[in-house]
């Protein structure tokens, strides 16, 4: 029966009746037979073309069915290229996918699942598919060799980057990005189990069918979004039934079990330490689009105790002229097509096959009634039983594919070498079968190098990552029989080596089929150009001049030529274009010792996984947590712009109507402060609460000062350095009790500070009975701040419990504050008459509504960080921009607290030369010489007159302000032997922002160096 | 990767920060030389291709400095112990 | 001056979804305000004391490992080979203060009851949400009422809990990144529906 | 053979059948004046200046793999002289230097490509360090830019700018920053070192030295022992180990790195952007990948290989910085071992063991520095003193407190 004549009806068949698009046919659709759902129709468009499938088909599946052959252009020299293969290691059928924002590009046709609606678009062409002008490339074939770029484009210099870069850049790339921002949702999620199998063909199913009768927690992954792997794909029978319906059974028989866990649509895509794997589950990629809420895609990190792989095997090509015609296709993808989707790839199909295997393509052609053009097969003796296997169809034995000739819409014609004659012979489909390589990338993820078979030519896994075991194709092991054996062996051995057992059950019964091979890699008489790596096109002249050149690792000649990098990574041709090179080197011998050449290093992903679904949630607003104090729903209501510290939102200013810029808002929050009061939620700042006997000994370990002499009810200021005696925190710390302390730090060194404490006892000191815990959360503190400040305080407390006499200037004490309790510390950062407040967090809001009424009665206002910078810097307090990591507790004006007493974290090294040099740049403050100008953070010193060069920079300023109380900009910074340079004027240099002032070296301390306000 | 913490058990590296050599001691700053010491003990690590003594800490977990000992090529854990009951030299080869 | 109102760390921050599919939300989460929280750490050398002295003032056994345990309205979970976090749900407040007393000088015992917010989880998919954001095996034959950890979740340090088989879980995170955890919540339950229910 | 516009016509119109290798694959001497370990990027550049500035041509580079699978064949190619500290800045601008001039030097394509690197900032704070190190850059005689929101906006307008967790404010540019094509730097370099009479010996791993009276002779590989009168070790991650074989502890860890391409897409990335606040940053490479990378992993490693949490975390700075590339998949991820210093500077001196010379700690950054790299420890080589733009990499800064912390890190390799 001839392929057309099946093909009307079963158009006419699947087509909904009283349609208004187009009636779009199927031609090449079987009459019968495939995993398709012909009761219902879905459907699509590629280049704009309506056409029309079924569920169950892949998007190749569907245009097959359709007669589309062109499908894409390749990457260099824009060949037409139609589809290759039927999974995912397709290199030529890469289309874009969707619209709009949710376009996706490179994607692999063979791996689409077909849905209503889907628009697909050709690319890598222009203007159009069929007539693509880059496609002159060809021509220049000659000059386009490999690594040609290394060689050329250097003449004239400058053009490099004005012509030769830009054009080599939109010639290059295949898809384009939609470059708007991706509209859907990505999770992640994580799983354990026992027993992980990666597969569901017959090894994977037998694997998890073994484990999970055992009682292991399986989960099974597979890949496509049917199971049952080769058996969708194969006329094969199971324990006496179809091996697709043994397949369903299995699955029901899985599904039934409650701890397995069947992921379909599923890639496991790496292998990572500790039995980790890494795999992406496509929820949403076969439906137009995610229901609201649902992920597009999700990322599962899965930690197995044990894993059987069973990825199963991919079928290589052969080198030969034309080989990348559409319509050439590997041997096992046109029996998939025929076999699993119910199409046919051609109306005269020729095999050409160096495998046995081959033969069950031709075989399977006939028995659907598709023409069997020829079997071409290289070796001269061929088992009676393949050749009676294809029908009548005429068998070439000893013979090879040279040639193929054809255009744009594929294959017309081969030329065949036979007895060595040429002779053409009429197909419009070539099946080619070069062997099939084991997927060893999940078991090589992890640096194992993979072992050379000679019996299979190819590379099979050999030393494993912990846990794993390999079974079926994936491990060379590639008759049916022997897959579902190895699949239940391997399966029970898993489960076993998690303690589960089950009675052995007799392994699933299949025939074993031929597998016999032999190696051909390059048929070296073909004329036209053979390719090697279809999607980055590389040939095997490629090879050759690579070889020429030196380039004759398998690693030189992957970076040289470009093969096996692109978005396939080469599994359909890594094997080949190494074999070709062993060859080469070996220099005709025909001992070539693959093992020895070896391949090239697998990576993550098996396949590659979008970008989004790596980051799940974390994106946008959601990238990192956002901590936000217990005030801030309050700080909200009063307007309060914010700004991000480390995690945290503070709330940076105030602005009050009528305010035109931040700069009015910040003075007015300083002149209030320093005139009347303000309050400021210091909430964020690091609270370590610190106990046991040896509380005391150990903060005298890690602050440079002592602190152990504090008397119960005093704070201390204290500077902690790191181990290298550079400067690492500071803060204030109280005492509460004679065993109980509360360590103070900065905002964006609490955790680090932390740590570090945690290291100087368990690590140092594990003898020292101390104890900490970080109690950030539990306070909600507030600084109240201001000449008027100990009123606001009687107005909360009472008079008497805030007197200088009752709270002296750093004195702290527990206390309850509306019904509350609390605690108040009288310590200043503003260098006004200071006090904080910490109440429970749950009370934050409501202390801060009770200070903004308070404050208010008193001719105050909140007040927010920049305010809060502006009054340090005035006051010559350091701070984050400070304590940057490269400066010590001398450059920081603090040296005179390095007690030389005892030993404390840094102190060795705090007494390095060059840590100890005079001229190092320290702390000073200074002016701009014209109270108009501007002053800005970054500005480098120099000398009067000095040249603007490296060797004249003397230091930098670090953190400036508008002070209101001095009306100008003030500033602090470092500057080579600063302290001895008062007065002095230099030059604040700020090329990047064209800036450059001159300043006068000022004490740091701007604004009541006698601290009498704060004593107020 | 995951380490076994003593108190937690099995967790994903993610929750763990890591400071490296774990067979240093803090030298005695009053003892002659400490200067010389001290330099090594800051900056000069053991930095093997194999057994390694390393200190991780258990940032996202229980806050415990563990002293582990893993192979550097293939990440492999030998042992994970507290800290505080591992001695660095007991564990130096 | 006026008492103070306190504002639970939750407070405006939960959002209910309707399973897309109509039936009964697969997760139900409530936020517990009123309990009570302390961690207490043991003195140096006072482990064993100390869960002598827990038992008789409170009935407690001390977990040994990160593990849960109960006694009345008490729970105590183990937080780190010398840290605990006690809780008692709704008695007088001042936790901190009695375990303090009580404790002393075998603990150093500091008030959490505002550091930590604290959710309770439940519902057909409760541990397909958590496994989104914890890298923890929650299965039963791992994980159960006598369990207890500290872990991270989406980014998020968190203690996590279970209180019983239906399955119930508590989580307890720090109170600055309740808004943080409950955005996340409301993403990763979306697909199943989230109810919230009242304390 | 010189690549010319001729000799190129000439192959096309036959076959390609007159090419040479690029290299000679050499068998290893007896005896050498200099021995050089580690076929990276700054071996092979030591070798090129030694031979072609200096005039030793009696020089073998070796290799224990095959030349260029080190970190010069796995870096995101990155360049740029965008340092902040006086140590640093010169030597990387005479890098800089040297690249603009490469492909005319060596006569081989390198693709250096100059379209601009871009630091992103996020806050005032990081505004002002930003504004130290550009003005720093700008007393070096470097063109540095420091770029307001809107600035940046006008290069990358798909950046978020609206939803962002870490608001873009700005940003540092530097124009002549840029990529190059990686491996072809190590072999252009292999060839011109070849080309005067360099040995370049690969599947040649130095096992040990060679001692003779305190001073190093000659080096023990697995292809025999090779005598040489200077030997300069330029082994990258490697650098604690084959310094240990002389009995040397550096201030060294080695860290792996990983690294990250896209499938092949149209133009979409101009230039580097580099976003500080989300440990993420990436380019495009000529073949249309998107080249991007984050943070170490964090650990010891000689493993080459990275973490999965890596992995997302720096996917997620990714997607944080520009969701238009959350459908664009990731193709491939690799990881590299990095001799990851105590102050994040290189270390190009003299070791305490006579004859014996030290290239490392080049952390993430020293492909940029290749070039210099290669001159300037060709010059220590040869002249036995420093190159003055090379003269802060001393061993002993750590001792003496000149350290070169850009970041103020501290002695904790693994932050830097
Ligand atoms: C993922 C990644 C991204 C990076 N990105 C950038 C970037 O964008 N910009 C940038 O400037 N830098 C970057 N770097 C850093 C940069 O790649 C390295 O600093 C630089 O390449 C190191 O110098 P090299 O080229 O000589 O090293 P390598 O190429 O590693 O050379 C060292 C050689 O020594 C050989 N060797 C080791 N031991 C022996 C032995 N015993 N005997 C013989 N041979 C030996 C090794 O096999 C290796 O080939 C990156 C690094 C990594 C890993
Ligand atoms: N005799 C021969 O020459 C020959 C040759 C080839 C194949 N075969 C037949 O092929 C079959 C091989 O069986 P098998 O079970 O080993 O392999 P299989 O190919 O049947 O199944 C492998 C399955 O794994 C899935 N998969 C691959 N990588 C994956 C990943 N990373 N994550 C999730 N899923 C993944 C695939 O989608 C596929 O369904 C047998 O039926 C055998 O007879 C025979
Ligand atoms: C700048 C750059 C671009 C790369 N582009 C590709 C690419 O397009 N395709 C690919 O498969 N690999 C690409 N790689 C990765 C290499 O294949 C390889 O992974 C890397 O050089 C490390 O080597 P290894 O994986 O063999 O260890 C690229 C690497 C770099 C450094
Ligand atoms: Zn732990």
């Amino acid at each position: 029966m001839s392929h057309a004549s099946q093909a009307a009806p079963l158009a006419r068949d699947a087509d909904g009746a009283g349609e208004s698009r187009p009636r779009a046919g199927q031609p090449a659709r079987l009459a019968s037979g495939g995993l398709v759902d012909r009761t219902s129709t879905l459907h699509f468009t590629f280049d704009g073309r309506s056409l029309a499938g079924h569920p169950g088909d892949t998007l190749a599946s569907a245009l097959i069915a359709n007669g589309v052959r062109l499908v894409g252009r390749s990457f260099k020299y824009h060949r037409p290229r139609g589809i290759f293969t039927a999974g995912p290691e397709e290199p030529n059928a890469l289309v874009e996918i969707g619209t709009g924002a949710r376009r996706t590009p490179n994607t692999k046709a063979t791996t689409v699942e077909l849905f209503d609606g889907l628009q697909a678009v050709s690319q890598n062409r222009w203007p159009s598919l069929r007539v693509d002008a880059l496609a002159i490339n060809q021509l220049g074939g000659p000059f386009l060799a490999a690594g040609f770029y290394y060689k050329t484009f250097m003449w004239p210099a400058a053009f490099w980057e004005k012509v030769y870069e830009p054009l080599i850049r939109r010639a290059a790339g295949l898809g384009g990005a939609s470059g708007l921002p991706d509209p859907d949702l990505y999770e992640k999620s994580h799983a354990f189990c026992d027993v992980l199998v990666i597969g569901s063909g017959p090894a994977g199913l037998a694997a998890a069918l073994a484990a999970g009768r055992a009682g292991a927690r399986v989960i099974l992954c597979e890949d496509d979004f049917a199971l049952g792997g080769k058996l969708l794909a194969e006329r094969r029978e199971i324990d006496g039934r179809p091996g697709a319906h043994w397949a369903r059974a299995a699955e029901a028989e899985l599904a039934a079990m409650p701890e397995v866990t069947i992921l379909r649509r599923c890639q496991v895509f790496g292998t990572y330490d500790d039995g980790v794997y890494g795999a992406l589950e496509r929820v949403a990629d076969h439906v137009a689009a995610p229901r609201p809420g649902q992920p597009r895609q999700r990322l599962w990190r899965i930690v197995a105790r044990a894993c059987v792989n069973a990825m199963g095997a991919v079928e290589r090509s052969i080198a030969f002229g034309g080989n990348d015609r559409p319509g050439v296709m590997t041997a096992s993808a046109v029996r998939t097509y025929v076999n699993r989707f119910g199409v046919a790839p051609g109306r005269a199909v020729a095999v050409f096959t160096a495998t046995d295997d081959g033969w069950r393509t031709a075989a399977d052609l006939a028995a659907a009634g598709i023409g069997v053009a020829a079997v071409i097969d290289p070796r001269s003796g061929v088992a009676p039983a393949l050749r009676a296997s294809v029908g009548g169809a005429r068998v070439l034995t000893g013979a090879r594919v040279c040639d193929v000739r054809g255009g744009a819409d594929g294959v017309r014609a081969l030329e065949i070498l036979h007895d060595g004659r040429r002779e053409r012979i009429v197909a419009d489909t070539l099946a080619v079968s070069g062997g099939w390589n084991p997927q060893v990338a999940l078991a090589t993820h992890k640096g194992a190098k993979p072992r050379w078979s000679e019996a299979l030519q190819s590379f099979v896994p050999d030393a494993m990552p912990q846990g794993m075991r390999v079974a079926g194709a994936a491990n060379g092991e590639m008759t049916l029989a022997a897959c579902l054996a190895a699949g239940a062996a391997r399966g029970e051995e898993a489960a076993a080596a998690c303690g589960f057992t089950a009675a052995p059950a007799p392994a699933p019964r299949a025939d074993d089929e031929p597998c016999g091979l032999v190696a051909l890699w390059h048929v070296a008489e073909s004329r036209s150009k053979a390719f090697v790596d279809l999607q980055n096109d590389v040939t095997a002249a490629d090879v050759d001049l690579a070889h020429r050149e030196g380039f004759r690792s398998v690693e030189h000649l992957k970076r040289y030529t470009t093969l096996g990098m692109a978005t396939d990574q080469g599994k359909t041709s890594n094997v080949l274009g190494h074999a070709m090179m062993a060859a080469l080197t070996a220099g005709g011998t025909d001992t070539v010792d693959m093992g020895r050449v070896g391949t090239t290093m697998a990576r993550p992903p098996h396949l590659p996984v979008a970008i989004g679904a790596f980051a799940g949630h974390h994106r946008g607003k959601h990238f990192k947590p956002t901590r936000l104090s217990a005030a801030q729903v309050w700080a909200e209501g009063a307007g309060a712009t914010f700004v991000e510290t480390g995690l945290w939102l503070r709330a940076q200013w105030y602005p009050r109507p009528g305010e035109t810029d931040w700069l009015a808002s910040v003075s007015r929050e300083v002149r209030t402060v320093r005139e009347a009061v303000g309050f400021c939620d210091v909430s964020t700042l690091g609270k370590i609460d610190i106990q046991g006997a040896d509380a005391g000994a150990f903060l005298d370990r890690v602050y440079v000062n002592t602190v152990s002499t504090l008397p119960v009810g005093k704070a201390r200021y204290g500077l902690m350095l790191r181990e290298d005696g550079f400067a690492l925190d500071d803060g204030t710390t109280a005492r509460l009790g004679p065993e109980h302390y509360l360590m103070s730090t900065t905002t964006a060194n609490a955790a680090r500070v932390m740590q570090h404490l945690e290291f100087c006892h368990q690590v140092l000191w594990p003898d020292l009975d101390v104890a900490m815990v970080s109690v950030t959360e539990q306070w909600s503190q507030f600084s109240v701040a201001g000449p008027r400040a100990r009123d606001v305080m009687a107005r909360l407390f009472g008079a008497s419990d805030v007197s200088d006499a009752s709270l002296p200037y750093m004195g702290c004490r527990a206390t309850r504050l509306g019904g509350a309790p609390a605690r108040v510390f009288r310590l200043s950062f503003s260098g006004e008459l200071a006090y904080e407040i910490a109440v429970p967090a749950r009370f934050g809001a409501a202390l801060a509504e009770a200070l903004a009424e308070a404050v208010a009665a008193h001719g105050g206002c909140p007040y927010g960080t920049e305010a809060l910078g502006v009054m340090r810097i005035e006051k010559g307090h350091v701070a984050g921009n400070e304590l940057n990591g490269q400066t010590t507790g001398r450059d920081l004006g603090l040296g005179r607290m390095m007690s030389k007493k005892k030993d404390y974290v840094g102190r060795v090294m705090a007494e390095r030369p060059a840590l100890v040099a005079p001229e190092r740049p320290s702390l000073v403050g200074v002016r701009p010489v014209d109270p108009s100008q501007r002053l800005r953070a970054g500005s480098h010193f120099l000398r009067l007159g000095a040249e603007a060069s490296v060797g004249n920079d003397e230091g930098y300023l670090t953190s400036v302000a508008f002070s209101p109380s001095l009306g100008g900009w003030i500033g602090l910074g470092f500057l080579a032997s600063g302290p001895d340079r008062l007065g002095e004027r230099i030059r604040a240099y700020d090329p990047v922002r064209g800036g450059d002032v001159v300043v006068e070296v000022v004490s740091p301390v701007f604004i009541d160096p006698e601290g009498s306000r704060l004593h107020g | 990767m995951r380490i076994t913490c003593p108190y937690c058990g099995p967790r994903d590296v993610a929750e763990f920060t890591y400071l490296g050599d774990g067979t240093l001691r803090r030298p005695d700053p009053a003892a002659p030389g400490a200067a010389a010491a001290f330099h090594d003990y800051v900056y000069l690590r053991d930095n093997p291709a194999g057994r390694h003594t390393e200190l991780w800490y258990h940032a996202g977990g229980c806050r415990s400095w563990l002293r582990a000992v893993r192979d550097t090529r293939t990440h492999a854990f030998e042992s994970v112990a507290l800290a505080t009951d591992s001695v660095p030299s007991e564990q130096a080869q | 001056m006026a008492d103070l109102a306190p504002r639970a760390a939750f407070a405006g921050l939960l959002h209910a979804s309707a399973p897309p599919e109509g039936g009964i939300p697969g997760l139900v989460v409530s936020a517990r305000p009123e309990r009570q929280l302390a961690i207490a750490i043991a003195r140096k050398g006072k482990r064993a004391e100390l869960a002598q002295r827990l038992r008789q003032a409170t009935g407690l056994a001390l977990p040994e490992g990160p593990h849960r345990t109960t006694a009345g309205r008490m729970t105590a979970l183990g937080t780190g080979p010398r840290s605990w976090l006690v809780m008692e749900e709704g008695g007088e407040p001042g936790l901190a203060d009695r375990l303090a007393e009580a404790l002393s000088p075998l603990a150093a015992v500091s008030d959490q009851s505002d550091g930590y917010a604290v959710l309770r989880l439940t519902g057909a998919h409760v541990r397909d949400v958590l496994a989104k954001g914890i890298a923890l095996d929650l299965h039963p034959r791992a994980f159960g009422p006598g369990s207890a950890a500290v872990t991270n979740c989406a980014h998020l340090g968190v203690t996590l809990w279970q209180i019983d088989e239906a399955p119930t879980f508590e989580l307890a995170v720090f109170r600055s990144y309740a808004g943080s955890l409950a955005h996340w919540l409301g993403e990763s339950a979306a697909e199943f529906g989230l109810g919230v229910a009242a304390e | 053979m010189r690549f010319s516009v001729l000799s190129l016509a000439r192959e096309a119109l036959t076959g390609h059948r007159g090419w040479t290798p690029t290299w000679r694959d050499a068998a290893p001497r007896d005896a050498y004046d200099v021995v050089i370990i580690g076929g990276g990027g700054h071996g092979l550049a030591t070798a090129y200046y030694l031979a072609k500035e200096f005039g030793i041509r009696n020089v073998a580079v070796l290799e224990k793999g095959w030349i260029g699978g080190g970190n010069v064949g796995r870096n995101t190619t990155i360049i740029r002289s965008n340092y902040l500290l006086p140590g640093n800045e010169p030597f990387y601008e005479q890098a800089m230097k040297l690249w603009e001039g490469l492909e005319q030097d060596f006569n081989y394509n390198a693709m250096v490509s100059q379209r601009g690197v871009l630091n992103l900032y996020h806050s005032d704070a990081q505004r002002d360090a930003y504004a130290r190190r550009g003005n720093a850059m700008r007393l070096n005689g470097v063109d540095s830019e420091l770029l307001d929101r809107d600035g940046v906006r006008a290069m990358a307008p798909f950046l978020t700018f609206d939803d962002a967790r870490f608001p873009i404010q700005g940003g540092l540019l530097q124009r002549r920053g840029g990529t190059a094509r990686h491996d072809a730097v190590a072999w252009g370099y292999a060839r011109g070192a070849s080309d005067r009479g360099v040995d370049i010996v690969q599947h040649c791993e130095v096992t040990g030295f060679l001692r003779e009276a305190g001073r190093v002779v000659g080096v023990e590989t697995t292809r025999g022992t090779i005598r040489a009168g200077k030997i300069g070790m330029a082994v990258a991650g490697h650098s604690s180990r084959v310094a240990g074989m002389a009995g040397l502890r550096l201030p060294i860890e080695s860290h792996v790195l990983q690294a990250f391409v896209s499938e092949g897409i149209k133009p979409l990335i101009p230039g580097v952007i580099t976003f500080g606040a989300g440990h993420f940053y990436i380019s495009q490479s000529d073949k249309g990948g998107l080249v991007f990378g984050g943070d170490i992993d964090g650990y010891n490693s000689y493993a080459q290989r990275g973490n999965l949490a890596v992995v997302e975390d720096v996917c997620e700075g990714g997607m944080a910085l520009m969701p238009m590339i959350g459908r664009l998949r990731l193709l491939r991820s690799w990881g590299g071992i990095m001799d990851m210093s105590m102050d994040g500077s290189p270390i190009i001196d003299r070791t305490p063991v006579d004859g014996l010379y030290l290239n490392a700690g080049w952390c993430y950054g020293g492909f940029k520095a290749t070039p210099a790299s290669g001159f300037c420890f060709a010059h220590l080589l040869a002249r036995d003193e420093p190159h003055p733009v090379a003269a802060a990499f001393r061993l002993d800064r750590f001792a003496s407190g000149h350290l070169i912390d850009e970041k103020g890190a501290g002695a904790q390799p693994n932050l830097h």
